[in-house]
């Protein structure tokens, strides 16, 4: 927030509604949601993060692609006459009516420092920085907290088991949202163990493409030398100009 | 000087509490000492399991605080040997749980020396988590 | 029990038909690592004796020590989420019994007690299958073996026909631990004077060496807290086996393996006069016995290495 | 039908608060009633007279008396009926005394009330009196004792000096039972063979008793009065009355094997006299091990070659021989705990390691200066090997160890000072006469006693010592040490000799596995079985004196039977309708005494063994069965009565004689207040109340109903209170079905002192039945509709 504007500007910056765009006469389905216990009226095909703007909460953190990538804005929710207690993306799930909200959550983990050259490729790599894996008693609550419906404690078990193949590909797409280790009654940090496992079957275990060795030897003759080049001097006008002609998978 | 030992309400709420976790009839205990002689965890221990139970037995929560409930290792010898039936080894894992259930971990998992931790297979790592942090 | 009684359930060495008895197998964790000269040695000897081992699909660690507090549910989900997979199996008809077959003592008796403990209890069993909705719901009926009692379940002259190196030089004592024999009602022997590996190893030709200390508990998981404490019960239990004459000891269990063989560092340290002593797997000396390949008994794995003491017997090939 | 109605002012402990005119003016108005009097003291002599005077003047042939509990007064009044040619039987009682005025100080007008209900019900009940006739059965003198150590030797010889006719049966070649093997006595260290063998060298020389070694009873039928007994005489091959016990055989006989009798720590031949002492002293050869017996043909025979007296015969084969006796003492002992089976003392596979029994046969021989082998250096005893260790099963406590390891130990430490001598132990028990002081001696002597149960025995594979790892439990210590010789001071275990026995004679077994006696405090070696009893530790373990006071006891009980000539069977038994017995047999397995078979389609019940309970009526889906003196009419008129006039709210209470009936006595002489409008109904047990009676009192409009019975323990009927408990349910589930409240309906096990619940109890009731109210109408019809399809469809 810029240092000149007036208090009176700050004020009415915080508090004046950041809708969605929607007009609000256009309406036709209202629903009432709770947001920390307080209840607000929001349009029905509001996602949880876009109502909850539209109550007037304005998200600096937690909140990143608005498209379910990047895992930013993972949530729990109450939905009404349910005892479970839910997780998912907030931009990715649509608010029901009797919905109760928390502020966007976000679950704190150290990540481990490592260098991968020097660790040794079994199960001890696990052992070493997180050693808490250990502490799972398969309750399964990780994985039905995933919002990408990953199998996350079968991943962890891989990593107890030392199988680094399973750990990479049971875990592939997990976007670190951190879902699974605030639910964790263990207090394992999952997303973090299963890409410190990747990271090792990537280096250890994978076995290197040809198609990238390839590529590299080409690079390393020079073959794409000169493309680089004429890119790296280009103007800014010139580089708008080939962005904007670029070919987009779409024109093929 | 010999300790007093003050026997109060607190006590029988104690034992009770201990006896509830571990489903063991606490008081019928004989304190004949079978348990400590088959211990093989007895040279590490600061009392013996036959008094950690007398200590439990008149409700001394001071039991909490002894290392013996923690060098326990679930071995069950003193189970089968028990000549009043009792499972001795249930007393000092309802005694670590009191502490447990507190969120207080007795092993801190992160001042295991990084080349152990990496030398110890899963099976020490699980069984050592699962009784000593909570 | 009459052999016609039990023909359809029990494991038998069929040599004339190709079909294998199939058995769920549940490996454990460290037995796909550090144990894994218990689990690659075990399944050689099983399938020479007609036993067909099928691993579990998507088994989870078994939580190792059973929890002892009356109220903890929680903790008892591992392993019933086994026996829940022992029953896919099983109703697949994958596998031609409900006994599930492990190697690894712990897991036996972590498995064993936890299906008896919520079997026992329909209101538990209830509450654990409704924790665990995701799943098909566990009906109760599975049960958990060792494969110390599969082998005991085989006619001894099968097992003797498979002997093609007799151990007979080798002095060994059968080591048990806590989780084979404790508590009385998981135990698959006398809690005070187990017999059954030592008979198991008469059939093998070794010389069995019996000492007290064959029950003596090896400090568990004690050894993450105090390796020096556990070092005194290794030296304990392994000086006694010696001076009764035994050059080796015998284990299925893996944590008591690394007790009683990488703890044999710290007994040095505080004895130096300590005279180690290799911890054989059980089933690797079988695959001894049984001439199999001594690949699968993974001696690189064993911290005491007893490969020169197999020499020296004239049980393995110089250069093996 | 003439009836006397007797209201008893009870000296104004009835009359200051019942109106006892009033109640014996409108008793008297009822039907049969021919006579209605009040009078200050009823049992006074002139009160009895008054009734014996009615009796004779108006023809009375049924006189309720209005008084006392029956408990108290009842003999007194059958007596009076008695002396004046009624059957004693014809009497009722009412209680309004303990149950009544007692009850309701301060309340006449409920008093009073309360007073005529229960005279009414009495009166009811008479109604259906019918004589019952005394049962006597002819019984002889004729005794079995089964068994032949010093239990059965003392019973026998008891009986036989009182004149009767013994029969002792013993399973071994000799008599003389485990007192035989022992060193010393304690606490007076009496030379245990010398005191025994006069006793033994008695019995066959008592002209009254048969005895009969080497023997087995495999059959016995029949009762009291005429018990047919089967006795097999396994062979010996030796004629006694040839045989000297020359000992020739003996030394040329090539097979050795284990001597029992010496615990197996020597040896004896196939060919042996069972001990020194033993009675008959003559030789027998064990068939199971004889080179002659096992292989047949001629092989050996050296003994049959050398005998000079032409004693032996290898043609000797099983006799059986059948006798009838009236009583049966039972004798048969105790086992010694298999010391094996606490593996971890290594008894068994560590060759220091010994029993007591053993230890016992080292010391005699010790001290007759043939040691079996040197008892030198450290020596251990360990306590309660067997006993009070739920490990190997058995819960209680052997009652002797302590003691002989104490005599033992002494022994030892004093005849050699420099042994070493330990007793590990958890709790020392010296509660016998001399006990403690003799424990003393053994401190004074120099025998360490420490408080700790040796957890574990390691043999040195050199040595052959045994370390011995205990924590002394005073210290908190942990004790790691070497002994020369650890005793094993193993406890007493049921025999399972015994368990064919208490087959055929229909024993039952308490908890710890040996024999139950009938009552523990005032029949302690009677049985439930009539006429059979127990003598000695197959009761459950004791010593020495006690085992010999048990004897003479239990020979002093079978003379009180059969002194008389006759036995009187109480009349109360159960009977058959025989109308209504359809043969179904659900009775049978009811029965907890085994008293009824099914003969010729119907049920037949064996009045000699029939206790009266009740518990079989249940059980019978035709009403076909009943009880004599309370009979399925008598006690539904007596529900009538008590519920006639009634509000709805009544409670009805079913006493059991035993226990509750009297319980409410004690109540009412504490005076202790209760609900009015509750009735106590006396009946001989809780089992014996009816799930049918239970309904039919709801449908009569019972508010609620209480069956209270002897706590199963201390009950004397088997299966009463399980019954009870049975029936209850069934009612509750019944009355559920039709809507009706299943707590109106509460099953009760007390014991007489608990009064102040028994007052709750029955309050509690009261007032539940009060604000439910009554039963509605249509409902209590419903009730009894089907009442077999409600209560017994699952039984057939």
């Amino acid at each position: 927030m810029s240092e000149s504007k007036t208090m009176m500007e700050k004020i009415s910056e915080s508090t004046r509604s950041l809708t969605t765009g929607v007009d609000t006469r256009d309406v036709e389905h209202w629903v009432t949601i709770y947001i920390m216990g307080r209840g607000y009226s929001v349009p029905a095909d509001l996602t949880i993060m876009t109502a909850m703007e539209f109550a007037g909460y304005k998200l600096i953190r937690s909140c990143g692609c608005r498209q379910g990538f990047c895992g930013a804005c993972a949530t729990i929710f109450r939905r009404e006459g349910q005892y479970k207690l839910e997780s998912a993306l907030a931009c990715q799930t649509r608010v029901e009516d009797g919905m109760c909200l928390v502020q966007i959550p976000f679950s704190p983990a150290e990540a481990a420092y490592y260098d991968i050259a020097a660790e040794s490729y079994d199960y001890s790599v696990f052992s070493k920085h997180y050693p808490e894996v250990a502490r799972c008693v398969s309750c399964n609550t990780c994985t039905k907290a995933c919002p990408q419906d990953l199998e996350v404690m079968d991943y962890i078990q891989s990593a107890i088991k030392g199988d680094f193949e399973s750990l990479a590909e049971q875990s592939f797409d997990c976007i670190q949202c951190g879902l699974c280790a605030l639910r964790c009654p263990a207090e394992i940090v999952q997303y973090n163990v299963g890409h410190l496992g990747r990271r090792m079957f990537g280096r250890y275990g994978s076995p290197e493409p040809e198609h990238l060795k390839t590529r590299l030897a080409e690079m390393e003759r020079g073959e794409f030398s000169s493309v680089l080049d004429a890119l790296v001097g280009a103007s800014t006008e010139k580089l708008k100009e080939l962005y904007a002609a670029r070919v987009r998978e779409s024109d093929e | 000087m010999a300790e007093t030992v003050v026997i109060t309400v607190k006590s029988e709420a104690f034992l009770k509490k201990i006896v509830a976790l571990s489903a063991e009839a606490i008081t019928v205990c004989d304190q004949c000492g079978t348990c400590s002689g088959s211990c093989p965890m007895i040279a590490e221990m600061d009392v013996t399991p036959s008094q950690l139970m007398r200590m439990v037995q008149l409700g001394q929560s001071e039991a909490l605080d002894t290392k013996t409930m923690w060098v326990c290792a679930s071995c069950f010898a003193c189970t089968v040997r028990c000549p009043r039936g009792l499972d001795v080894s249930k007393v000092a894992e309802a005694l670590r749980q009191v502490t447990l259930r507190r969120s207080v971990d007795h092993l801190d998992i992160r001042n295991i020396p990084d080349d152990e931790l990496a030398e110890l297979p899963q099976i020490a790592l699980v069984s050592a988590f699962r009784k000593l942090t909570g | 029990m009459t052999s016609e009684q039990t023909s359809t359930t029990r494991a038998a060495p069929d040599t004339g038909s190709p079909k294998r008895t199939r058995l769920p197998y549940y490996p454990g964790c460290t037995l796909k690592t550090t144990g894994k000269g218990l689990e690659d040695s075990a399944l050689a000897v099983a399938e020479t004796l007609g036993v067909e081992l099928v691993e579990l699909p998507r088994w989870n660690c078994c939580g190792v020590v059973t929890s002892l507090t009356d109220d903890d549910l929680m903790r008892h989900i591992a392993p019933i989420r086994n026996m829940v997979r022992v029953q896919e199996v099983s109703d697949a008809g994958l596998v031609d019994d409900k006994r599930v077959v492990t190697l690894c003592s712990m897991c036996f008796n972590a498995l064993k007690w936890s299906n008896a403990r919520i079997v026992g209890d329909a209101e538990d069993l209830k509450s654990l299958n409704d924790f665990m909705y995701l799943e098909e719901d566990y009906r109760g009926d599975a049960e958990v073996v060792h494969f110390l009692e599969i082998l005991k379940e085989l006619d001894p002259e099968a097992i003797a026909e498979q002997v093609k190196t007799p151990l007979g030089e080798l002095n060994v004592a059968p080591y048990y631990g806590c989780t084979l024999l404790r508590p009385k009602s998981i135990g698959i022997d006398d809690p005070e004077d187990p017999t059954i590996q030592q008979e198991l190893l008469e059939i093998m030709g070794a010389t069995v060496i019996d000492n007290p200390y064959k029950t003596v508990c090896c400090g568990s998981y004690q050894t993450v807290q105090d390796k020096y404490a556990v070092a005194e019960l290794t030296h304990g239990i392994l000086s006694h086996a010696r001076a009764a004459g035994a050059e080796a000891v015998t284990t299925f269990c893996p944590l008591c393996a690394f007790n009683l063989d990488n703890r044999q560092r710290e007994v040095l340290e505080k004895h130096p006069d300590f005279e180690p002593m290799p911890v054989f797997y059980f089933t690797q000396l079988m695959a001894v016995a049984f001439g199999l390949n001594p690949k699968c008994c993974r001696f690189d794995l064993n911290h005491t290495d007893p490969r020169p003491l197999l020499r020296g017997k004239g049980l393995m090939k110089e250069g093996a | 039908m003439r009836i006397g109605v007797y209201v008893c002012h009870c000296g104004g402990n009835i009359s200051e608060v019942v109106d006892v005119e009033k109640v014996a003016k409108a008793v008297g108005e009822q039907g049969n009633v021919v006579i209605s009097r009040d009078y200050g003291h009823m049992c006074s002599d002139v009160g009895q007279k008054l009734i014996a005077d009615d009796i004779k003047e108006h023809e009375l042939d049924r006189v309720v008396v209005a008084a006392c509990s029956p408990q108290f007064q009842g003999g007194t009044f059958m007596r009076v009926l008695e002396t004046s040619g009624l059957n004693p039987h014809l009497l009722e009682m009412a209680n309004i005394r303990e149950h009544c005025s007692w009850t309701l100080p301060g309340s006449p007008k409920e008093a009073t009330e309360k007073a005529e209900s229960l005279t009414s019900m009495a009166v009811a009940k008479a109604r259906l009196d019918e004589p019952l006739e005394k049962r006597t059965m002819p019984i002889g003198k004729r005794v079995l004792v089964i068994g032949g150590g010093i239990a059965g030797i003392q019973a026998a010889l008891d009986l036989g000096d009182a004149g009767f006719e013994v029969h002792l049966v013993e399973r071994t070649p000799s008599i003389g039972g485990k007192m035989a093997q022992l060193s010393r006595t304690f606490p007076t260290e009496d030379c245990s063979a010398c005191i025994l063998s006069p006793k033994m060298a008695d019995v066959p020389a008592n002209p009254n008793i048969d005895l009969l070694t080497n023997s087995e009873v495999t059959a016995i039928e029949g009762h009291l009065g005429s018990f047919d007994v089967t006795v097999t005489k396994k062979p010996r091959y030796v004629d006694p009355d040839k045989c000297t016990a020359c000992g020739l055989c003996e030394e040329k006989c090539p097979v050795s094997v284990p001597d029992e009798f010496e615990e197996g720590l020597i040896e004896r031949k196939a060919i042996h006299v069972p001990f020194g002492f033993s009675v008959p002293n003559k030789n027998v050869i064990d068939e199971s091990v004889c080179l002659r017996l096992t292989k047949g043909g001629d092989v050996c025979g050296l003994c049959e070659k050398i005998c000079p007296h032409d004693a032996i015969d290898f043609g000797d084969r099983p006799e059986t021989e059948q006798f009838t006796v009236d009583t049966v003492i039972v004798a048969t002992g105790y086992d010694i705990f298999d010391a094996t089976k606490k593996t971890v003392y290594g008894f068994g596979r560590f060759e220091n390691v010994i029993t007591g029994l053993q230890m016992e046969r080292m010391v005699v021989h010790g001290a007759e200066g043939t040691p079996i082998r040197p008892i030198k250096g450290r020596i251990a005893f360990i306590q309660c090997v067997g006993s009070r260790d739920e490990q190997v099963g058995n819960e209680y406590c052997s009652r002797v160890c302590c003691m002989y390891a104490s005599k033992l130990s002494q022994l030892l430490k004093r005849s050699d000072p420099s042994r070493d001598v330990y007793v590990f132990y958890t709790d020392l028990r010296s509660f016998g006469k001399g006990f403690e002081e003799y424990y003393k001696r053994g401190q004074e002597a120099g025998v360490k006693f420490v408080r700790g149960r040796p957890a574990e025995l390691r043999e040195d594979p050199v040595t052959k010592r045994v370390t011995i790892k205990v924590e002394d439990t005073l210290s908190r210590q942990m004790i790691e040490s070497e002994f020369d010789l650890v005793v094993l001071s193993v406890g007493m275990t049921a025999s399972a000799q015994t368990d064919p026995i208490a087959e055929m004679l229909k024993l039952t077994k308490s908890p710890d596995g040996f024999l139950q006696e009938a009552h523990p405090k005032f029949k302690p070696v009677d049985t439930l079985t009539e006429g059979v009893f127990l003598a000695g530790t197959v009761q459950g373990p004791k010593d020495i004196p006690d085992t010999v006071t048990q004897a003479s006891a239990a020979a002093a009980r079978a003379i009180r039977l059969m002194n008389q000539g006759e036995y009187t069977l109480d009349p109360v038994v159960a009977f058959v309708h025989e109308e209504a017995c359809d043969g179904c047999g659900l009775c049978v397995p009811a029965c907890p005494v085994k008293a009824i078979a099914i003969s010729g389609g119907v049920t037949e019940i064996s009045e000699s063994s029939c206790t009266g309970c009740g518990v079989c009526i249940s059980a019978c889906p035709t009403e076909a069965l009943d009880l004599k003196g309370y009979t399925n009419a008598q006690l539904l008129e007596e529900v009538r009565a008590a519920l006639s006039g009634g509000d709805g709210t009544t409670v009805l209470v079913f006493a059991d004689d035993m226990t509750v009936y009297r319980l409410a006595d004690n109540v009412g002489t504490a005076r202790m207040a209760y609900a009015p409008n509750s009735r106590i109904i006396r009946v001989p047990s809780g089992g014996r109340v009816t799930p049918r009676l239970i309904l039919e009192a709801f449908s009569l409009g019972a508010g609620a109903v209480l069956i209270g019975d002897s706590e199963e323990k201390s009950s004397p009927f088997v299966g009463s209170a399980a019954t009870m408990k049975e029936n209850v349910a069934a009612v509750k589930s019944a009355l559920e079905t039709e809507g009706i409240d299943p707590e109106r309906v509460l099953g009760l096990e007390l014991v007489t002192v608990m009064m102040a619940g028994f007052v709750g109890r029955v309050n509690g009731l009261c007032a539940l039945a009060n604000k439910l109210g009554a039963v509605p109408e249509d409902k209590r019809k419903a009730l009894v509709e089907h009442v077999n399809d409600k209560l017994l469809s699952n039984k057939r």
